[in-house]
């Protein structure tokens, strides 16, 4: 069976259902500015780019405006601070995907400094509590991994519900 | 009757074998930049954008979407095209028919792959029938060799014949800036390298590349605004006959004779060797550029070595086939037939720098790829 | 890929899929079913022929691409061939079932069985390519576990 | 533009664990399509068929449905996206003066992988795939921006599931047909707020082809009841979600405005009589009648509220049952063409519109729908 595509065979009513994985294992190069960015979380520090065109600060950073097409290359430090603009709840369980036991929440938080929004985890907080315009904080990892998770997730500010 | 069509702008990247430096969205802009500034354009004048590569060499899924940061098609129209190694003749041909259908005016086609984010066999691999062929599939190599050697047998050829092409094209290379690799061999070195299946040698065989391709089509009212010396499109042509690898008649190299019979036909080419001035040929594999002479109307069975020997499609020969080096100096997979037509269209451009062949009026570009799928482009400096 | 005393500007990262895979089911259909169930039950290879050009198809399929027609005439090709095309592969590039790099040296060839007008891909149990040769008559071995797949066929020998 | 038509259509039932293959899918409907227009394979000059080497399980799926899409001794391509993306490149081929019939093809076997982990793979391997969303937990947050800022009710949003999965009783090829209330689907486990279960759309697998030709071959091949292409656009959003208005559709709103400007359509809750739209999440049925103009930005929640996209009402949408009863992913835009077509042949049966002259089918890819396609159909 090894170096078969076919790892189980079932048969139902005289027909037949293949069942196989495929393992084609990824290394995606980050990239000068993404790497730059990663390196940024390593010292707990965000970084985003901005355009002098658009007159935005992207978070996290790129290399070519969506706008404007320009090349961006004026680099910024943002909080590591924000508002929660939108959110979800997730129910559901998919432990291959998910980096977290549901229930835990997604949202996008737009940190302070920053014109576009990032995607995280929100986790350390009451997930009933959470509302749009909450502010929340970057919990970094100890051992950064060079990987969009040395943000661990993000967590609501200390007086927020 | 549809719009005539022309190329007015090509772009791409300095292919190589890996690139840390960038991710694919960054690779598509350079590509796409250098398009632009070679037409003179901005982004603004980009009506619809077309995107194609081949999903199991990065594992990127509804590519159209994530590449708007490189490919400039925030607020525009883009889709997807994608055929295997013939995604890039696929993807020219999906550009010409956006300016055709008179939808459109300025279209901007996009080819690029990034192989070493995985290992481009295993991911070759997956396109074979995972129930029947996906477990003895080497790749393409195995049949071609064996053309090859069938080939030999019957005409008297020699590995030296097929190392003659590879010379020609490895050499031709070195004039290209774009070009991956880029070191002048002998046939020596050809024949010395190591054996990847008999009589394939590494030097006769394609290597793997990091790069994109951007084309930019344009409508016979903007063309000529646009440049001088717009690359009319005059055909194109494409045969998907086959589903497994076992159905192909590959001794005879069917698609790839009836895609040619259907351009030439379009295009009023009967005797290529005198009607077309240069060729940019999609050959995986030197010994293709020997066997697929005969198919394409250059001579009659068997004759090939010959008329290469003579040097007839050298640079300076009869009709000059691959001045940038081809398949076998570079080869980021869904880039690599959008290369050829970009290619083709700057001879006709006259902006082949040091590759330019003198006064081409007529070019012809291919693609191969999948099962034996062939696709081919006719390009001419006058209006069809 | 996590280089920490790299200077920071010139640090260049990349990010690993890891060892992910992706499970799929995929449906035979009911002549591939058929195909596959003459391999584990009858040790034999079964065809289908097109009644408007004559090819006989393997594997057999519903349709004929050239004809655009549905296909009902089953041959029964036997175990026996000739081979078609081989490559003996040497390079041990990744497998993408498991992620690990192939067994070399593999011989892949395409069989031309007897009466059939396409190929059937294969192993070939030689991986000598001096003792290979075009055209060599080969004969399918069968698995003595067979559970409906292509390698109830163990892989082809020559005559 | 030169007058193109839809001459025929074909498709199968919708459902989970079909047992063909994907030639086979693909075989049956371009069959039907032929069938339906009355013509032989030989009127077929090019061939646009539609994959995902995702779902389909490996690169280059094109191959597996080459001869069954008719593509041997013919000029074929293949897009990867939606059918309504595959449908608009058939357009172009057919009005390019070189092709005259086009047969366009899509299937998606979305049961055969693992559609989660599948939608995971359109997020940025650089950037934010490893947080693990997927369609279900992307949408989630696209709905909860779009109702929170205009006040849309989960109500109002399960008020689509329960029209849509009612009409698809009277859809002998969907796949979900369901007597449902609001509170049935209030009351369906929540998957990611404030999407629940009966909000989502169903693992279908299935096919659908339709037939493209000019007029000149509708007259010569006296195609009966061609439905005509009145207007097509797509346009495309930024890729990350934080770059983006989640709560209001630019690109769609811009495709609709090129398709109405083509089509010479002016107001189109008026004009239009009858909408097949792509609705994966109920929530996104409303948020669609705004981008197409059916009611104003935030005005989504009052439409559906008001009736009249029910079958009976003054715009009737997704009769079909749309993409919550059906959704084989690739496949469901070009259903939805297929089945405006079959209202404006009157041949829609029980879930006929009466009357219907001028339809629209609208197709999305991408996260959160990051791509639409909106075409105008008329009789």
């Amino acid at each position: 069976m090894e170096n078969e595509t076919i790892l189980e065979v079932n048969e139902k009513d005289g027909l037949l259902i293949h069942q196989g994985v495929i393992r084609v294992p990824y290394t995606w190069a980050a990239g000068a500015v993404a790497s730059k960015f990663y390196v940024g979380l390593r010292n707990r520090k965000i970084y985003g780019v901005r355009c002098p065109t658009c007159r935005i600060v992207l978070v996290p950073p790129k290399k070519t405006c969506h706008r404007c097409f320009g090349e961006l290359n004026e680099w910024v430090e943002v909080s590591d601070e924000g508002t929660l603009q939108t959110f979800t709840v997730v129910h559901y369980h998919e432990p291959e995907l998910h980096p977290l036991k549901a229930p835990f929440a997604y949202g996008i938080i737009k940190l302070d400094g920053a014109d576009t929004g990032m995607t995280h985890l929100i986790a350390e907080a009451d997930l009933k509590a959470l509302k749009e315009g909450m502010r929340v904080k970057a919990v970094f990892k100890e051992k950064p991994g060079g990987n969009y998770l040395d943000i661990k997730y993000f967590k609501p500010v200390k007086g927020e519900k | 009757m549809g719009t005539r069509t022309a190329i007015v702008g090509v772009g791409q990247t300095n292919h190589t074998s890996k690139r840390k430096d960038v991710n694919g969205q960054e690779l598509i802009s350079e590509a796409v930049k250098r398009a632009l500034e070679d037409a003179s354009l901005t982004l603004k004048d980009i009506d619809a954008i077309v995107i194609g590569n081949m999903d199991h060499f990065e594992a990127i899924n509804v590519v159209d979407g994530w590449s708007v940061d490189g490919s400039g098609a925030f607020m525009k129209p883009i889709m997807k095209v994608t055929t295997g190694g013939s995604t890039g003749g696929t993807l020219g041909s999906c550009g010409y028919y956006h300016v055709a259908s008179g939808l459109f005016d300025v279209v901007m086609a996009i080819g690029w792959e990034k192989n070493s984010e995985s290992d481009t066999q295993a991911a070759i691999s997956t396109c074979s029938d995972p129930i029947l062929e996906r477990d003895f599939f080497g790749g393409a190599i195995g049949p071609n060799a064996a053309e090859y050697a069938m080939y030999m047998k019957q005409f008297g050829a020699t590995q030296e014949d097929a190392a003659l092409v590879a010379v020609r094209d490895h050499n031709n290379a070195v004039k290209n800036p774009y070009a991956h690799l880029r070191k002048l061999i002998t046939v020596e070195d050809v024949m010395k390298s190591p054996m990847l299946c008999w009589p394939i040698k590494l030097l006769d065989s394609c290597p793997r590349s990091d790069g994109a391709c951007a084309v930019i089509y344009a409508s016979e009212n903007k063309a000529p605004k646009i440049t001088a010396r717009p690359a009319w499109v005059h055909a194109t042509a494409v045969s998907h006959d086959y589903v497994y690898f076992g159905d192909y008649d590959w001794e005879k190299m069917p698609t790839c004779q009836t895609t040619v019979s259907r351009v030439y036909q379009r295009a009023g080419i009967t005797n290529p060797l005198k009607d077309v001035d240069v060729m940019e040929l999609y050959l995986p594999f030197s010994t293709c550029g020997v066997v697929w002479m005969e198919f394409m109307w250059m001579c009659d069975a068997g004759e090939a070595p010959k008329l290469i020997r003579r040097g007839v499609f050298d640079m300076n020969g009869e009709l000059p086939i691959n001045p940038s080096g081809g398949v076998l100096s570079t080869n980021p997979i869904g880039a690599t037939g959008l290369i050829r037509i970009g290619e083709a269209a700057l001879q006709i451009m006259g902006r082949a720098g040091e590759r330019q062949v003198s006064d081409v009026r007529t070019a012809m570009a291919t693609a191969f790829g999948s099962c034996y799928w062939f696709e081919a482009t006719i390009l001419r400096s006058t209006k069809p | 890929m996590k280089n920490t005393r790299a200077a920071e500007d010139n640090e260049l990262l990349a990010i690993s899929s890891g060892e992910a895979g992706h499970v799929y089911y995929w449906h035979c259909g009911s002549y591939m079913s058929r195909f596959l169930l003459g391999l584990r039950d009858k040790k034999t290879i079964l065809g289908i022929k097109c009644s408007g050009c004559g090819r006989v198809y393997v594997p057999p399929r519903e349709i004929c691409g050239r004809c655009f027609k549905t296909m009902d005439q089953w041959v029964d090709l036997g175990t026996e061939g000739s081979i078609y095309a081989f490559t003996v592969v040497k390079l041990p590039y990744i497998d993408p079932n498991t992620g690990k790099p192939i067994k070399v040296p593999r011989t892949d060839i395409y069989v031309k069985l007897d009466g059939a007008d396409t190929c059937l891909m294969h192993w070939l149990d030689e991986s000598d390519e001096n003792k290979i040769t075009v055209g060599a008559r080969v004969r399918a071995v069968f698995k003595e576990h067979r559970r409906g797949t292509i390698h109830d066929i163990e892989c082809f020998t020559q005559i | 533009m030169e007058r193109i038509a839809v001459v025929g259509v074909g498709q199968t039932k919708y459902e989970r664990g079909k047992t063909k293959n994907f030639a086979e899918l693909v075989y049956e409907v371009t069959r039907k399509a032929l069938d339906d227009a009355g013509m032989e394979p030989g009127d077929i000059d090019n061939v646009v068929t539609t994959t995902n080497d995702f779902f389909d399980g490996r690169t280059i799926a094109c191959m597996a449905v080459a001869e069954a899409a008719g593509s041997y001794g013919r000029d074929a391509t293949n897009v990867e996206g939606d059918g309504t993306l595959s449908a608009f490149y058939g357009l172009m081929r057919t009005l390019s003066g070189v092709y005259h019939t086009t047969m366009v093809t899509t299937h998606c076997k979305v049961s055969e992988g693992s559609p989660r982990k599948i939608f995971n793979q359109a997020f940025d391997p650089i950037y934010d795939r490893l947080l693990g969303m997927d369609a279900i937990s992307s949408s989630a947050l696209q709905a909860r921006a779009y109702m929170h800022r205009y006040g849309i009710t989960e109500q109002q949003c399960a008020k689509v599931s329960v029209k849509n999965h009612g009409n698809a009783n009277n859809n002998p090829y969907a796949h979900v047909a369901l007597d449902i209330t609001v509170d049935d689907v209030m009351k369906s486990p929540m998957l990611a707020e404030p999407i629940k279960r009966l909000d989502t759309s169903p693992i279908s697998d299935g096919a659908c082809a339709i037939i493209l030709a000019t007029e000149d071959v509708v007259k010569k091949k006296a195609v009966r009841k061609p439905v005509w292409i009145r207007g097509v656009a797509h346009c495309t959003d930024a890729y990350r979600l934080g770059e983006r208005d989640l709560t209001h559709s630019l690109p769609l709103e811009t495709a609709a405005k090129k398709a109405y400007q083509m089509a010479g359509v002016r107001d189109p809750s008026r004009e239009i009589h009858v909408a097949e739209i792509y609705d994966a999440f109920s929530y996104m049925e409303l948020m669609w009648y705004e981008g197409l103009g059916f009611c104003g930005p935030g005005e989504g929640g009052k439409l559906i509220d008001s009736g009249a996209t029910q079958m009976g009402g003054k715009l009737p949408v997704n009769p079909s049952g749309g993409v919550l009863s059906a959704h084989s992913v690739q496949v469901a835009g070009l259903a939805r063409i297929a089945e405006a077509v079959l209202q404006l042949r009157g041949e829609a049966g029980k879930r006929q519109v009466p009357g219907a002259k001028t339809a629209l089918a609208h197709g999305i890819t991408g996260i959160c729908a990051q791509t639409h396609c909106v075409w105008v159909l008329s009789n």
